[in-house]
């Protein structure tokens, strides 16, 4: 990856929209990349800091967020990390497949279903100190 | 980015024009309205959310909450004015066979008259 | 002053746009900031990532610039943090107010007079390690 | 953000349609276009910045460049369509006074024709 722009922000709900902004300010850097993936990319951002932001309810707010935003040749990667208690992402209760009129007796449990769906790639790594959300998405060779 | 709401009463129908984003920031601000409407007994509501570049899976929480909300007082939510990523989510996530109903327009849901 | 965000950038011209979404999104995380307040912090903080970028022209890139941004009660700060060589401010050429014909001699140096004019304060310290510029806008009292 | 540059002749002189921003990043692009429209003889050139949003002093130094380039070879550079803080930016700076002459758009600009 090469390397790219690190943001903090305070584990806030109102500092979102400014992570969205900066996801599409970065993605965008490269021409090559196509105005349905940076979509793709706000929202699965968005999804995992608005995890990272509740992992961080029970923190002091000294503990801030960290996303990190990087343009490869071929790929686009943000990394969310957040100090936060963790958890064991293979243990998600199962609550059906998104797009299911059943699905809709949960009012929430879409975030990582989403991020699976909107990026080619995601990797979750937690433990007691917190969580690494890696989500990547594919740029199209240019020709 | 905050979430404007303005409020019109049309046939019946409670019509909450939406703009901005719907998120975690934004999401409890239209939750609270609808619950307000739903306790004044307006339980036909219409979003019209043509003026929304975005919702992420709390609004989408919120949306699903207020569906079951009106109907559960014998009411309706419904979605209006999607633009396209709006559309792609509300596919991705399978709301659009209950919230849309295909309705383009305020003026295409029955019970509207067309002024 | 409130705990803000932090953005690390590479130091690199096409990051320029960035950091202004950054300074508009944060800005306008407070209703009560006008927009032609957000307009002048934009462009003040983009001519002081600017002249940061020229700074670091001949480090290596991993050198990277550092913006602070936080919103206080009634103001916001925004702080930009380069490793160049430093300067010395006082030492400035002298190239003439702004606004003055004669002044279009010259292509450049027009940076540090604009921030002046746009920002409430600045304070620039520069030291042979790098070199960081305080910007402060203030924000009107809400009624 | 780019900085889009659309070329196109009219009544003798160059109009270049800006979108985007003028800044470190994408300053080089439009100097080295009106560089090479002052080599090919075509010395009068109006930029309609309708579409910019930013212009920094680094995009200052561009147009004081090109009115001088354009200027020293007998030609001219003006620029119309400014946004409000475009306007602002140039007062502050004193550029309206050379670059701007109180025109609106191209058409404004004597030898233009009206069509
Ligand atoms: N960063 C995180 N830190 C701790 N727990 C998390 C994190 N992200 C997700 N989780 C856990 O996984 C569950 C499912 O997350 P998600 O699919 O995004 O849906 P939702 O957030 O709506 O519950 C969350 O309820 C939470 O318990
Ligand atoms: N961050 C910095 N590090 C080192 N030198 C600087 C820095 N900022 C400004 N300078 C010096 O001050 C001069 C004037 O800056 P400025 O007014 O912004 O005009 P310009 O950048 O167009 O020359 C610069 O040419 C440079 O020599």
């Amino acid at each position: 990856m090469t390397k790219g722009i690190t943001l903090e922000i305070p584990a806030k709900a109102e500092y979102l929209s400014l992570v969205r902004a900066v996801v599409v300010s970065a993605a965008g850097l490269d021409p090559a990349v196509e105005d349905q993936r940076i979509e793709d990319l706000r929202l699965a951002v968005s999804e995992a800091t608005t995890n990272a932001i509740r992992a961080h309810a029970n923190l002091g707010s000294d503990e801030r967020i960290t996303i990190r935003c990087g343009l490869g040749d071929d790929r686009i990667e943000v990394e969310v990390q957040d100090r936060g208690p963790g958890f064991n992402p293979e243990e998600l209760k199962e609550v059906g497949p998104l797009n299911e009129p059943e699905r809709l007796q949960y009012e929430g449990g879409f975030g990582i279903p989403l991020m699976r769906v909107l990026a080619d790639e995601i990797q979750i790594d937690s433990a007691d100190e917190g969580t690494t959300v890696q989500l990547v998405v594919y740029i199209p060779p240019s020709s | 980015m905050m979430l404007g709401i303005t409020q019109k009463d049309k046939d019946g129908w409670v019509v909450l024009e939406l703009s901005g984003e719907i998120d975690m920031a934004t999401g409890p601000k239209l939750r609270q309205t609808i619950v307000h409407r739903v306790q004044d007994g307006d339980t036909k509501i219409v979003l019209d959310l043509s003026g929304v570049d975005f919702v992420d899976s709390t609004g989408l929480g919120v949306l699903i909450g207020g569906l079951k909300r009106t109907r559960s007082h014998g009411g309706d939510l419904r979605c209006v004015g999607l633009t396209e990523p709006l559309k792609e989510m509300f596919k991705l996530t399978g709301l659009d066979a209950i919230l849309s109903k295909e309705n383009k327009t305020p003026e295409d849901i029955e019970g509207f008259s067309h002024d």
